[in-house]
Formats: structure tokens, sequence, C-alpha cells
């Protein structure tokens, strides 16, 4: 599996610009003094001034430039505020709004922690945008297989390291933490833990960062909070506790096609997660993982998530041992919120 | 016929005329196309570097090489203009011999 | 677009073929791609200006340079060689006498 | 210095150390902060261009004619006294006839 990083640091990205457009003809245009960043231009700009910063490139695409126009004083652009490139340092690779899974599986969705890559991931920047990634204080190394960035893939922790030195490194990626790459693929037709866990406190930071660190309120009582989500949800969690033939992609492929047509509003989540310790756990051969899979609704009062919920309990009374799956729970969430019972 | 119908004409055109630097099919272009000028500018301790080489040297020596070269032709054609004078009173001697 | 992962494809190196202005600790940097050239184009009347001095005419001075050179060798070649040959007759007639 | 800014903005203390690329009437401009470097780099195989000539040539010809400058000064400076030593040899033989 591999997750791609969505956010550039392109001259055009109108994101990247304090009033969220890219200078117009004549502006003057202001980069931060003191940010390195690597911007691609892919197109010709007028501009009557451009400071740039002390440390930065600008990598031009073909056709792309910049010309001089001085201020205009007919189109009110030169006239007003310059256009400030927003600080290229905001963006944290522990931030899961950040971040594109490749998985086929569009239709599901992935819980925050496992938003971000996960240790047996590829990661990819794409090689046709500039980017600019904050490496944050965590306690080790964010870890994942490979980090492909700038057309190389890398898989060696030297190789990686001596990119990330190099002024092309500097240039995109910054902050204290550290990268690790090289673990092994997931291997297990039963899926692989993430490795996000002990990073959470961390990427809920970095999403909920626009929110004041708060979660929104949820819209039922008893809400939930599956492993790996940051905030309460509204829904189902079926755990599978599952035996050495469970396949976590047929399993996917099964959610997909043969329960969620019809169950719509209700989006679903499937991973493996390490198995919470439970006070009276049959010891024995039984996995320290299980499969989680989330159901969340948007608007509760429907119920779908919970008839899925049940749905998905009796397909395992009935095919479990097809499945691969030992056994199954569920836990709901309670009444809508406003609902007077 | 530079300055004022300019201003009414289409972006594009004026674009056109603006000096500019551009990346064409990998090479990076700097173009003063119409009557406008490219400068770089250093401060007075900043040097501007071709490839390494500091072009204030070089501009230096391109001035002492044309120096060099006139102080040359002034000896070139000083220097002969003697000697060949001096040669004509050898010759009237001898004649006069 | 940023559509496709590209895992497979081999090493591209097309990022290092762009041109691209740097910075550099405050340094102006303009750098082109391993066989790229950077090129300054002028139209008649635009001009290139490094720190104030014209490019076009600082290679203009140089080719001068380069053609008075030239002329200065043949004259410095040529005329030693007239003026030892009228040396060569003087001493002739000197032996004659 | 440089040259007269006239730029329309105020100056904050880092726009100084900031390089900058900006309009003045019409004209493009790169510059550099007070002690910085503006600073052109090719790979091996690519060339600085000034509308069609090799700047790099042109360096390499601006030492060449430094060297030529050189070998002349030599020649015009022992040449004419090879020379005057002749004429004064005549000279005396003329004078002991």
């Amino acid at each position: 599996a591999y997750k791609l990083w969505i956010p550039s640091t392109d001259f055009e990205a109108a994101a990247n610009w304090s009033q969220n457009r890219t200078p117009c003809a004549g502006a003057a245009v202001d980069f931060p003094a003191n940010k390195m960043v690597s911007v691609l231009v892919r197109e010709g700009h007028s501009i009557s001034d451009m400071l740039l910063p002390r440390d930065g490139e600008f990598v031009l695409a073909s056709g792309a430039g910049f010309s001089a126009q001085d201020a205009s004083r007919d189109q009110g652009c030169g006239t007003g505020a310059p256009a400030r490139f927003l600080d290229p340092d905001r963006f944290s690779w522990h931030d899961p709004r950040l971040w594109r899974s490749g998985d086929a599986a569009r239709d599901l969705f992935s819980v925050d922690a496992e938003r971000v890559p996960c240790r047996h991931d590829d990661v990819v920047f794409p090689s046709d945008a500039s980017f600019r990634v904050g490496l944050g204080a965590i306690p080790g190394p964010a870890r994942v297989r490979s980090v492909r960035a700038l057309g190389q893939t890398f898989t060696r922790d030297e190789d990686l390291g001596a990119f990330l030195a190099s002024r092309a490194g500097r240039l995109r990626f910054h902050g204290p933490g550290a990268l690790s790459v090289g673990s092994e693929a997931c291997a297990e037709r039963s899926g692989c833990v993430c490795g996000n866990a002990e990073l959470q406190p961390w990427i809920c930071a970095a999403m909920l960062q626009p929110l004041g660190g708060r979660c929104p309120p949820t819209a039922c009582r008893d809400a939930l909070r599956p492993q790996g989500q940051c905030c309460d949800l509204c829904g189902a969690i079926v755990s599978l506790t599952h035996g050495p033939t469970f396949d976590l992609e047929r399993y996917r492929a099964r959610l997909l096609q043969a329960f969620l047509p019809q169950y719509q509003g209700v989006q679903v989540a499937v991973s493996k997660v390490p198995r919470p310790a439970r006070p009276r756990d049959t010891a024995g051969a039984e996995a320290d993982t299980e499969i989680q899979v989330v159901l969340a609704e948007a608007r509760p009062e429907t119920g779908g998530a919970r008839r899925l919920a049940r749905a998905l309990l009796a397909d395992v009374a009935e095919h479990g041992e097809a499945l691969g799956v030992l056994s199954a729970t569920a836990r709901e969430s309670g009444a809508p919120v406003g609902d007077s019972s | 016929e530079t300055g004022e119908p300019e201003l009414q004409r289409p972006k594009r055109s004026t674009e056109l005329q603006q000096p500019r630097m551009a990346a064409e099919r990998g090479n990076l272009v700097f173009l003063a196309g119409f009557a406008q000028n490219i400068e770089f500018r250093t401060g007075s301790l900043g040097k501007i570097k071709l490839n390494g080489e500091d072009l204030g040297e070089c501009l230096h020596q391109i001035q002492k090489n044309k120096d060099d070269i006139t102080g040359l032709k002034r000896t070139s054609i000083g220097l002969p203009q003697n000697i060949s004078n001096q040669i004509h009173q050898l010759n009237s001697k001898l004649v006069d011999l």
C-alpha cells in the first residue's frame, strides 16, 4: 500500500497565498525571508517586485518564468498589499488530512491514525509538484517501508539520510523528527497493524489544530471511539477475531460488493488493530490482533450502521469458517442527540 | 512608440515586450526583447560569477588588455619610426662617404 | 496532476533537468541542468547589464581586443623583418666600401 | 554602489537581506543583498550564451588576449633593443672608416 502526499508548495497553488489566489499581473510578491522552500513554477508570471527567501529555489517548468511589469495603475493589483506566500513549514507529516491512500478500495475510509503512513507503507511525494514536510518532535522516527521523492525511491536509511542532509532534502524536509525506511512490506493476508498507535497524540493534535484541538460534537449519545480515530463517532464497531485463513482484502471486497450498496450513508473502515487487553481473555493461541470494522454514519437516526453491524454478525455466524473469522462482537452508539427517549 | 499605446493593448502583446526569465526546453533564458533591459546587481561587496569566474575580474582584465593594446600600438608605431629615422641617417652618411 | 505513484518507473531525473533560480544563504544563483544552457538574448534595443556593465559591449570589446592583437602581431612580425632587411643592406654597402 | 533603487515599497530590515526580483521602469532587475553574490551555473555540458556567443569561450579569449599581449610586449621590448644594437654597430663601423 502506498500513501501519497497531497499539499504542494507550487507557485500556482492558490492555497499557498495570503489572499487564496495566485499573484495577479503586476503584483508585489513576498516570500518569507527565513523559510526554506522549493517552489515549482508552471506558468509565466508578471510581477512588479518579488522578495525571495534567503534559502530557497524556484524550479521552472518548461515555459514557466517571470517577467517585469511595473506595479499596474489600472488593474488594482499592484496597489494592494503584496501577495504573501504562506509559511511553507505549516505542513506536518503527522497530519492525516495531508495524505491520500493509494489503496484501491476507494469507497472505504481509514481511521485517522492509518491515514498517516503506516510502518509497511510506501510513501510517495509526487514528482510533478514541489513540497515541504515538517517532521515533528515525536518519540522515535516515523517508520515506513520506502520514501519516493524527486523521482528516487529510498529503501535504505543511509540513502535516505544522505538525501535528507542534501540541499534538495533540506529544502523539502524540516523539523526535529526523524524518518526511517526499510520496513518489510505487509506479507500477511490478514493484514498488518499500522503501527501508529504511539503517534496518535501527535496525529490528532495536527489534525485538530484548525479546530482549536477539540473534536466537533457528535450527533449521538454514547458515541464510540474506534482505535486510531481521533474523535468519537456515531454508528457501530464490529470486532472480528481472525483465524489464519482470514484475508483482509477479500473481506473488504465482500463488504463493498455484498453489503455497502444496501447501506447508503454508512461509511466503513476495516483494518487490523492490536487487540485491546481484556480482563478475562482466554489465554492461548488466539491472535493478539483483531479486525476492527468501523461503521460510521453522519445521521445516526437512520440506524443504518446498527443494521449493518447486525448483518455482519449474522454473516460471521453463517460463513465465519469460510471467511476465517472465529468470532465477532459489536458495539453500537446510543440514541441520536435530541431524541427524547 | 514605446510608451503610450502599450497600456491599451491586450495583456498578451505587452507581455511579449516585457523583459523576462523563462525556461525553454530545460534551458534558462533571459530575454531583453524590446527596449527594456535585464539587470543584475549586487551590493559593493557582492560578486557576479559565471560558472565560477568572477565577472568583475574579467571586466577588469578586458579593460587592462585594452589599455595594454593602446600602449603597444603607441610603441609599435613610435619605435619603427624612430628606427627608420636612424637607418635613413645611416644611409645618408654612407652616401656622404 | 498527481495521479500515478510511479513506483514502477525507473529513476527519473527530470527534476534535475529543470532550470531554477535559487537563493543560497542570500546569494542569488541561476542554475541550468547537466547539459542545459543559460542564455541571454537581447533584441536590438534591449541590454543585459551586470552591475551596470553592458554585457554585449564587454563581448564586443573582447573581440575588438583580439582583432587589435592580430593587427599588432602582423606589424610586430612584418616591421622588424623589413628593418632587418634594411640593416642587412647597410652592412653590405659598408663591406663594399 | 549599485544604482538607484527607485522601489515603491518601504523596506523592512529583512528585505535588505532577501534576494529580490523587481520591475524598474519596465526593466527586469535581479538584486542580491549587500555582501551577497549573483551566480550563473550550468552543468559540465551546459553553456552560458549571450545572443549565441559562448560566454565561456569569451572568458577564455580574455585570457588568451592577455597572454598574447604579454608575448607582444616581450617582442616589442626585445626586438627594438636588438635592432638598436645593430644600428649602433653600423654607426661604429662608419666612424671607423
